[in-house]
Parts: C-alpha cells; structure tokens; sequence
C-alpha cells in the first residue's frame, strides 16, 4: 500500500471527485438537449486517469478515447474550457470545432480525445518519441478500453515502443464492455496485460476500484519510462457504472450485472479510507463538493454564455499557416 | 400494401433479413450488429449495431450467420474479402464510413484488386455497410461521406441510397453483385419514411434515379441531398423555374447516359454534394457532364460541396458545413443569369 | 555550378540531408531508410531505402534520428504524426504510395484533422514519401498514385514534383511546412537527371510551373506525365499547334490561378494523370477550370489518363495503362478539330 | 520423428526439388531479362510449403506473399501455367495480370500471393469462416515472414479467429530478415511463436531446415483446425539462403553471416536421410531431377511462346459480370 503523504491524498481524492461531478453535471446538462454531440462518461473509471496523471507534468503527453474528460482533467485542463467546448463555443478549448470525442489542450501535452477506437495510440508513442528524440525526460501516455485492445494498431506500436525504448506507457481501461460486447467474448486472453510478454515488456493487472493500487503500478511505469526502461501495458480494470453513451438503453446487459459493475465504484472505498485515517472529515468532504459545484457553475455559466463560433468561419483552422 | 411505410433503417433491416432468408450462403458481421451476441443466447433489446438495423438477425439466424465482432475494422472487413472469396456472401457491417479508413488495405488493396490482378478467378462477392454524414454533432471523426474516395477505386462499387425503397432495393442488387460493394447509409436516411413494399425486389446498382422532371436546369444531388435539392427546386418552380433532380443511387457504376441527356435538354447543371470539393464526385460529374455534354451548356457547371475541411462539432459550423438550400438555389439562379 | 547534375533520387536525398543538418528536429523513418541500421553501427552497402534515397543519412546522423522500422505502416505514420504534434519534424519512408492505406486511418482520421477538430492548437509537420507509379512491372499492389485520393482529404497537402530540381525544392518546403504533407515520388523521377543547385533553396507549395508556354492549347500534366506532354507538345509544334504544358507541382493546394490564367488565353484543355479517371485530379482539374474558365472554353475538356483498372504486371497491357503520347495527341487534336 | 511411409517420403523430397529447381531455373531466366516485375525466390523455405501442404486437399485454402512460388507448387499448382504468369502471358495463371507477386490459383484453393506484407492473412481467415458457416471441414493456412508478423493485422486475425476458434493455421516464415532488417531488430519478442499465447492458441516454432519436424507439426495444428479446436499459431525458422529479390546486392549483410544461413538449407540432410534409409538412391535422384527439368523446360517453353495479353483487353476483368 502506498505511504502517501496527506496533500497528495488529498490531491487524489479530490481530483476524483471533480471527475465525477463533472460527469454528472455534464449528464444532467445534456439531458436538457442543448449539448450537441455524443458524450461517454468516464463515471466508475476515474482512479485509473487521477492515479496515473498525479505521476505527470505539463511536459509529458497523453493521448485519449471518446471517454476523454476524466484524461482531461486528471491533466489539469480547465473545467470551464472544457464545458464550453461540450457546449460547442467559441471558447471552448478546440473553440467548438471539437466537442466531448474530441477534445485536447495541447499546453498540458493532451493530445486529445479520439474518437477513433485505439486512434490516440500511436499519437502518443510518437510523443515518446518526441521525448526521446529530444533528449528530454519527458513520459507519454496512451488511455484506450479494452475494445480498443484488439486493433492492429497496439500490436505494431506495443511492438514499435518496445525495440525503440520508447518512455511510453499504454493503459488499458477494462471496464468489460465495447458498447454492447462483453470483453470475455471479444477478447481472446483472459488478461490483456498477458499480452506484454508478446512484446518483451512488463504487463501488470490492477483492480481500479482501489486508487492506491493503481497510483503504485503508474508509478512505477512512469518511473521505469523516465529513466529511459522503455514501455510498460498496465492494465486497470474497472466496473462500467453507466451505459457506454449518455442515452444508452443498455439493452444487452441485466440489471444485476449492472448493480454488480456500480459496487465497484472506487470514490466510496477511498473516501471511507480517508475519512478512517482522518485525512478527511464529513466537514471537508462537503467543503470539497462544494468548491467543486462552485467551479461547475461558473464552468456552465461561462460555456452557456460564450458565443457560439462563427457559421462564416468554417474554413478556418483547417492549416497552419506558412511561414 | 402499396402504402406500406417503412423507415429507412427499417427497409434495410429487411432487406438484411430477406437476403439471409433466400440465400444461406449470406452472413451479417461487424462490431454490436447483435450486441452481447457473443454471449450465446438469443436475449431482448439486443442492440442491432449503432442504428438498431440489424435487431433482428440473430434471434432469426442464429451465431453461425450473425456474428459480433471485436473492434477490428482491418480484420472485420478482411475476412469478409476472404470468405467472400471462397465463396459466401458476407454482409459487413463497418458502422460508420469513418471508421473503414482502418479498413482501407483490405478494401482497396485486396476486395478491389483481386479480380483484375488473378485474371478473373476471383468472385468477390462482399457488401460493406456504412452510416454516414454530418447533422447528428457526431463531429470530425464519425461524419464523413468517402464515397468520393470509393468512387476513385476500381473494382468497387459504390451505392448510395437516398429513400427507404431505393435503400431496400439496392442492398438486395448489392447482395446479390458479384463484386465488393460499398453501400453508404446516410444518417438522414435511417429515420427517413417512405413506400416499401413487403416482398423482396431489386434495383438496379447504375441506374439513376429522376426524381423530378424540369426543362430549365439539372440538379443531381447525392444521397440525402436529394431532399434538399427537391426542396429547392420546388421555391424555384414558384418562380417558374423548373428544376430536373436526379439522383445517380449509384456513383460507380455512374448512370451518365442518364446526367448527359437531362443535361442535353436543359443546358445547365448544378450538383449538390456532401463531401469536401476536390476530387469529389461532384468534380467528377462536373468533368464527365462538362466533356460530353459540352455543346449543350449554357451555363458553367456549379458545384454545392462542403467546403475543403473536416466536419465541426458546433451547431453553426456544421449547419455552414452541410450544403443548404440557401446555397442550391444560389447556384441554380447563377446558372440562369 | 549551373550546370551541376543530379537525379531525381540524387535531389531527394540531398534535399533530406540538408533538412536533417539545419534543424535537428528533423527525423527520418521508414521500413529499411538506412537498412540494417538498427544493428546499431553505421555499414557500408546501407540500402537507404527501395531507391537508396536515403543512403548517406544513417552514417551521418546516427540511430536517433535516423530510424529503421518494422514493418509496420500504421505504427510510422501514426508516431511520425503523433511525433509532429508534438513538436519535432519527422520524415516518414511509406516506401511505396499502395502501401499507405494500411495507415490511412492514421493521415486521414488523425493527422489531416488534428488541426481543425482542436481548433487550431496542433501543429502537425510530417512529411510522408513515398514512390508511386507504373512502369516498373510491379503491378497490382504497388504502383497506384493515389494522389487523387490525398487531394480529397481536408488538412493534407499533396507534392507531386517532376523534376529533381523541383524535387529538392518542394521536399525543403514540405519539410518547413507546418502541415502534414504527402510527398509523391514518381519511379520516373528517381532515374531522370537534371540541373540542381548544391545549396539549399525552397520552391513555394501551391504554384505551379509552366514548362513550356504556347497559346493554342494547355496541356496540364501530373508529375512524370509532364514529361509526355512536353514531348507531345514538340510534335504539335511542328504541326504548328503551339501547346502550354503546366505542371502543378502541388495538387492540394493546386495552383487554380495559373491554370486558369492558360485556359483563357488558350480556350482548351488537356489534362494528363496517371490516376483511374474517377474522382480523379484529372476530373477536378476539368471541374474546376470548366467553371473558372467557362466563358473561354471553345472546346470539351479532355481528360488523359489511366483506365478504371488495378494496374496490369503485362508488358503491353502495363503500357496500355500508362497514358500515351498518342493518347495525348489525339485529345489535343480533338479539342482542335 | 514422424513415421511416414516411401510414398510420402518421395512425394515430399519430390516436391521440395521441384520448387528448388523452379526456383533456381527463374533466377536463371530472370537474369535473361525479360521477365517483367519483382521476384523473390522461395530458395531455403521449401520444408515449409511443402510440409505444411501435405496435409491440404484442394478444399483447403492457402493465402500466401510476395515470396509465393513455392506455396503455389506445393498446393499444386501447374508449373507452366505458373512461369506463363511470371512471363505476363495471357496463359498465365492470371492471364498475366498479376505476375510473380500476385499469382493465385483458385480451382486449388490458392487466394493468391500478395504484394502487401501482411494481406494475405485476413483472406486466409476468411476463407476458414468460409468453411465454418458452411460446416465444412475444409482449413485455411497463411504464409507470413517474420516481417508481416509486425502488421497490426496479424494481431487482429489471431484474436478474432481464436474466439471464433476458425479452422486456421498461421504459419509464420521466420527467415531472418525483412528485406534488409533483422528481426532481431524489427521483433520485440524472441520467439514469434511466444505471441500464440496472447491469444490463447498454441504456438510453436520448429527448424524448417527439417522438413519432418515441420511435417508433425503441421499434421498436429491442421487435425486442430480440422476438427474444430481452432487456430495454431507456426513459426518456422528457416535460413535466408538467399537475396531478397532477385538482383538484391544484399550489402546489409556479410558474407559469412549469408554463408551460414545457406548452411540451413532443408534439401541435402533431407536427401542423405532417404538415402541412408534406401528411400532414394543415386539414379532416382538423377531421374527426380531430370523429370522435374523436362516438367521446367516444357513449362519455360509454354510460357515464352505463349501470347502477350491484348493491349486492348486492359480493361477486362475489374467487375463480375451482373447476372
Ligand atoms: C475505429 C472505431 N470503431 C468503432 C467505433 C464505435 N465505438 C465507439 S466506442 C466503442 C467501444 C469502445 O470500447 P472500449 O475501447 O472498451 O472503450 P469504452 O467505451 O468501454 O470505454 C465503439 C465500438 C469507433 N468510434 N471507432
Ligand atoms: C505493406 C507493405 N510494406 C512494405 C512492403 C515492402 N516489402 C516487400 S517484402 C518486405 C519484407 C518482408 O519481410 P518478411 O515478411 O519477413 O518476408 P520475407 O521477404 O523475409 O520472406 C517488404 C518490407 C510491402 N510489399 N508491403
Ligand atoms: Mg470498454
Ligand atoms: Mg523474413
């Protein structure tokens, strides 16, 4: 178990909880039809983005899936920005272009959602690569599901890392499903992470119900890929709290098995910890949500608020300019 | 049953279930086109792939024929090629044209070629769906058209539907071709209503469509720009502008015989597409009606396209991104000034 | 110096090499750009890819920057895209233009649209070569253009140069350019000779080049075809018909101004493309110009180029494929006649 | 060591001489230089084809690669109709269109050679779905290099067919290089056949230059395939006796390490066996040989007189016609 000191798990819980918000701010927002789009919660994942992050700076990279915002804001995106960008404004951090499958913020080397099932893959290996190219210490981080597992592309680019050493580190969040196909059937391993040793590097499985758990793992690839040990495939596996979409009817699983995923929510386990080693109290936990609900105010405020872009500038941002 | 009235997504459903009930050698594959099929059973609220299209397949047909795949367009699209080869008639089902760029090997460099390249041997009898097209906020990575891309390859064919009883008829034609084809479902097709009859019957793959006869100018819209062109021409004829709409249904093998005498007759032509504008189907038919109808132009040739960029989010940018009336009824009236 | 010779393989290779020295951002990898490289020591008899274009680079930068890669097309381009993102220059061998749609996903979905979908933030300056073209006798799966197909996408830009002086020229700013650009390197190219100055110089992407200026005619050539519309136009000329020949040397961004300047001065066209002909260069070529240049035209624009087949390994029928002299003479006759 | 009678001996060293012999008579005629196209030789991988074949019938399909002649001979295809190909004839296999690295034969099951590193392997799977969905026995085998093992495809095949548990068997040709990288560099991974396991298939590699051991080996995993078990996953290592392509200056590797490889090659043990087990002897040897050449020069002499395709035809056979 980790000997964490009191900020970072502070830090942690904290950033869960804005996840979760989050997402259930976003979820009661687009229930009232003015967000465009399709939106994925990252609702029962959120150990896997906040742990792995706490090990990042602005310099290291990640790449995303359609399920981004937890990513986003375990990388310090501004909660605000975000929702204007949901909300398809002028302001929002793709200044609408984007929306939820595509969001990213370059300055805190998030480089993007995708709404590409296994698309940020290879993204973010080339960041490591970048890194390494550049001499820098710089990490990379690629999050994707356990649908993505089985695209040609993890093969060549796990493969790719690998003989090259690249500081690159794949994530895999197995929360059971891709849409409405159970990972036992579309999966031909009983653990993804078995698959690393087809690829000569560490794989490791870890329940991400449990924060810690999977601050450790991260940790230590993080750390292997800093001094310049090459990748590691870690493997979280977490219960699907919600459908895959907003608006799914979830047709294909039963309510028990739902009931069974939502038991395995992580934010409860963590907060009773915390409140047992007296790192939180009632008082602070509710002070927390309420600063929280303060940010997502303001951040709903700001997004409904801002412009829509202009229709006349739809040809724009499509190149860079020469120089 | 003259009135009987199906959805778009319907008319293809059916059509699906008709083709694997008169052929055994049809099967359905591709990711959720059961949804938890894998798990064994035949269940309720199976998920049908992402439009619910393919819902009824596996209670009727069983895992043999209905298969849920992993998310593995390059192997989904593959073995389709393969068995295709060897003799069945896969139905793959790609969900969204976006997504078949993972694809693109197995489509361009194998189902296309192998015919030509083997001198004939090969039979490919293979069947790519798709949905897709922007107005859902689905945004750059899902929204794409790509037919134009298809168009472009030889070997394929490229069939793209704009009514419940063309989208019925022309995936029965698809099914039975010999060769691959790429059927492009777009996104306003699927809740569209229209005139299906019950019993199965083909149309055509490369027979145009006339959609609405006129004298004075040619639109051909593709795919659900038909609904917008039709709409369009009939503001036109309140100002006495008669408006001939065509809908090619079938972009390779391209119906021009069709585009070359309507434009023949009334001079001039406007084509409305959605997809960007470079080497688009819309240039193509710009270039093919251009040559051989030349003597009869009066009027350049104006193009209705998306502009040259990928499809945005925003509500205001991807209504500028699709083409509108607006923008039909400019580039008809520029064609009679 | 004026008269210093390289060949179109010579030009790239300098043209990489000098890149590489100036900006140590510069990276290049590839299947085999160095051969062998990643056994770690610098060798003789390096391959330097299928051409040896990049011959001297391994010795002279060293493993870090100058990569072998597995076989792996989607992997080189979706790191060399990511790489790009962020923040170094990487130059991707795709080896032979067929074999980019194994990474299709990874231009089209990723690279061509980071920009727009994140509003402007990324900046993506990859360069992807490649060879392309028939006459080698490769056939089926390695000799497509497929620059039509790039010209499609929003966010790419398309290089398509047919001299080793352009070459060099257009790979430094392709280099330079903060987009992602496909870099067209015909098989004719590699082996022609030419003039090329010794010190680095950029040509601008987007401008075409006239190659021969003439008032009866223009003739619109793709890559290594300019070489068969030059010769073509010698034979006009002794007929007396004098022919424009223009080279676009980019296709995305295409150089419409210079093309349309011509057609008004000429009032016909002939376009030359190595491509199939639908949703081709050539038929947006004609679109577009058949709009621009409506009014001037005095004769259907003729489009030449490839049939709507894979392309043939047998010798006459590989010729029949590749447009012809003839095919050009005659289709100028015919915008004469 | 498998326990295989005369006839069996015979017909595979038989079958081992004639794609050596075809192989060393196209390198002889190639050089004559008029021999449109690329070509590479399947001189040192005999064992492999031939093997593995043995146990096919023309049900059975095969996908093969660039490097195609020698699964085209042992899958039993016409040696004449073979060289008409490779001279682009309208005789040919594929009336000339496809030449050396496109050659298919379909009356065999042979789905063709492929010029793409890594295609045929999707069409090989799909023949065995094929044959599944019609309750066939029939099965599918692959021929890769150890090159097309880095394709993301590879990946995607193996999970899919695995938990469709396709009759498919992956034979993976490790000779050593890929073109002019050594998969000791391009593989993250010791030994191909280790990467069976992330797909919960069994994996084995076995040395091609015994034609016997590939022999059982291939018996076990098509009886697999044959009998519904699913796919197997074949590595066989064998040396690159020779260049890549014909005319390929091979200056990435030294001439010793060449010399080694060509010390792999599966023919002379192979044949000093039968000769100590009285199977063959000197003069059958002579007459096995002699009647493969006369099989060669008839084929050669076929080929060359054979007509060139029609210019006019270059558009014949895109599209199936519409019934
Ligand atoms: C290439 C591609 N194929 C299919 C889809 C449609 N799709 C979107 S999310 C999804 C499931 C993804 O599953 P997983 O990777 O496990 O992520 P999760 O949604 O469970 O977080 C699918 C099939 C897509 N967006 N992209
Ligand atoms: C997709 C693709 N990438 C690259 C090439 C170029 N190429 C042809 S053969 C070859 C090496 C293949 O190596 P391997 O799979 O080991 O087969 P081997 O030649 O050793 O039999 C390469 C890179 C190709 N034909 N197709
Ligand atoms: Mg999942
Ligand atoms: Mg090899």
């Amino acid at each position: 178990m980790s000997d964490l000191d009191r900020d970072t798990l502070l830090a942690l819980y904290e950033s869960m909880m804005t996840i979760r918000m989050f997402e259930e701010r976003v979820t009661r927002e687009f229930r009232k039809g003015d967000m465009p789009g399709f939106v994925h919660t990252y609702i029962g994942a959120e150990a896997v983005a906040v742990a792995v992050c706490a090990h990042l700076n602005d310099s290291d990279y990640i790449s995303s899936t359609h399920r981004g915002h937890g990513h986003c804001l375990a990388k310090g995106c501004d909660p605000g920005d975000m929702l204007a960008e949901l909300y398809g404004r002028e302001t929002g951090l793709c200044k609408g272009r984007g929306g939820s499958m595509h969001i990213a913020d370059f300055e805190r080397g998030m480089l993007g959602a995708n709404a590409i099932v296994g698309g940020g893959i290879a993204l973010a290996a080339g960041g490591a690569l970048a890194a390494q190219v550049r001499g820098s210490d710089a990490v990379a981080v690629t999050f994707f599901g356990d649908g993505a597992s089985n695209q040609g592309v993890l093969h060549e680019v796990m493969n790719l890392s690998s003989i090259w050493q690249l500081p690159v580190i794949f994530v895999c969040e197995n929360n059971g499903w891709a849409e409405s196909t159970p990972v036992e059937y579309s999966t031909s391993v009983a653990n993804i992470s078995d698959r690393a040793a087809g690829y000569g590097i560490p794989g490791v499985s870890v329940d991400a119900s449990d924060v810690l758990a999977v601050y450790d793992v991260a940790g230590a690839a993080v750390d292997r890929a800093r001094s310049g040990e090459g990748p590691t495939l870690i493997e979280a596996r977490i219960g699907r709290m919600v459908g895959h979409y907003l608006g799914d009817p979830e047709g294909y699983r039963s309510k028990d098995s739902k009931l069974e995923e939502q038991s395995r929510d992580p934010i409860p386990p963590f907060e009773q910890r915390l409140l047992a080693d007296g790192v939180l109290s009632d008082s602070s936990i509710a002070s927390i949500a309420a600063g929280i609900e303060v940010v997502l105010d303001a951040g709903v405020e700001h997004a409904k608020t801002s412009p829509m872009p202009d229709a006349a500038d739809v040809e724009a941002h499509v190149y860079a300019p020469v120089q | 049953m003259t009135d009987r009235t199906l959805s778009g997504a319907q008319a293809i459903g059916e059509a699906l279930f008709q083709a694997m009930e008169q052929d055994a050698n049809v099967i359905v594959l591709g990711e959720d086109v059961s949804g938890g099929a894998g798990l064994g059973e035949p269940h309720e609220g199976e998920m049908g792939g992402s439009f619910g299209v393919t819902r009824s397949l596996f209670s009727a047909f069983g895992p043999t024929r209905v298969r849920d795949t992993p998310i593995s367009e390059a192997a989904v699209a593959g073995l389709a090629t393969g068995a295709a080869a060897a003799g069945i008639r896969p139905v793959a089902d790609m969900m969204w044209s976006s997504f078949t760029p993972l694809a693109f090997d197995q489509i361009f460099n194998q189902a296309a070629k192998m015919r030509y390249m083997f001198g004939g041997q090969a039979t490919v009898p293979v069947v790519y769906r798709m949905a897709m097209g922007a107005g859902l906020g689905a945004a750059g990575q899902h929204s794409d058209t790509l037919y134009s891309l298809y168009t472009h390859i030889p070997g394929l064919k490229v069939v793209v539907p704009s009514s419940p009883y063309d989208a019925k008829g022309l995936l029965l034609s698809s099914i039975e071709d010999d060769n691959p084809v790429l059927f492009f479902e777009h996104m306003g097709l699927y809740g569209q209503k229209g005139h299906v009859p019950e019993e199965p019957y083909t149309v055509a793959i490369g027979e145009a469509s006339v959609l609405r006869e006129g004298s004075d100018v040619t639109i051909v819209a593709i795919s659900m720009m038909t609904v917008k062109a039709i709409d369009a021409a009939e503001l036109l004829s309140a100002d006495g502008v008669e408006s001939e709409v065509i809908d090619p249904r079938s972009l390779s093998p391209l119906d021009v015989e069709t585009l070359r005498r309507s434009v023949e007759k009334t001079g001039r032509l406007v084509i409305v597409d959605e997809s960007p504008p470079r080497c688009s189907i819309a240039s193509d038919i710009a270039a093919i009606v251009g040559e051989e109808a030349f003597g009869a132009l009066q009027a350049p040739i104006r193009r209705v396209t998306a502009p040259h960029t990928p499809v945005p989010l925003s509500p205001p940018l991807e209504q500028a991104y699709i083409p509108s009336i607006e923008r039909v009824l400019a580039a008809v009236r520029s064609t009679l000034a």
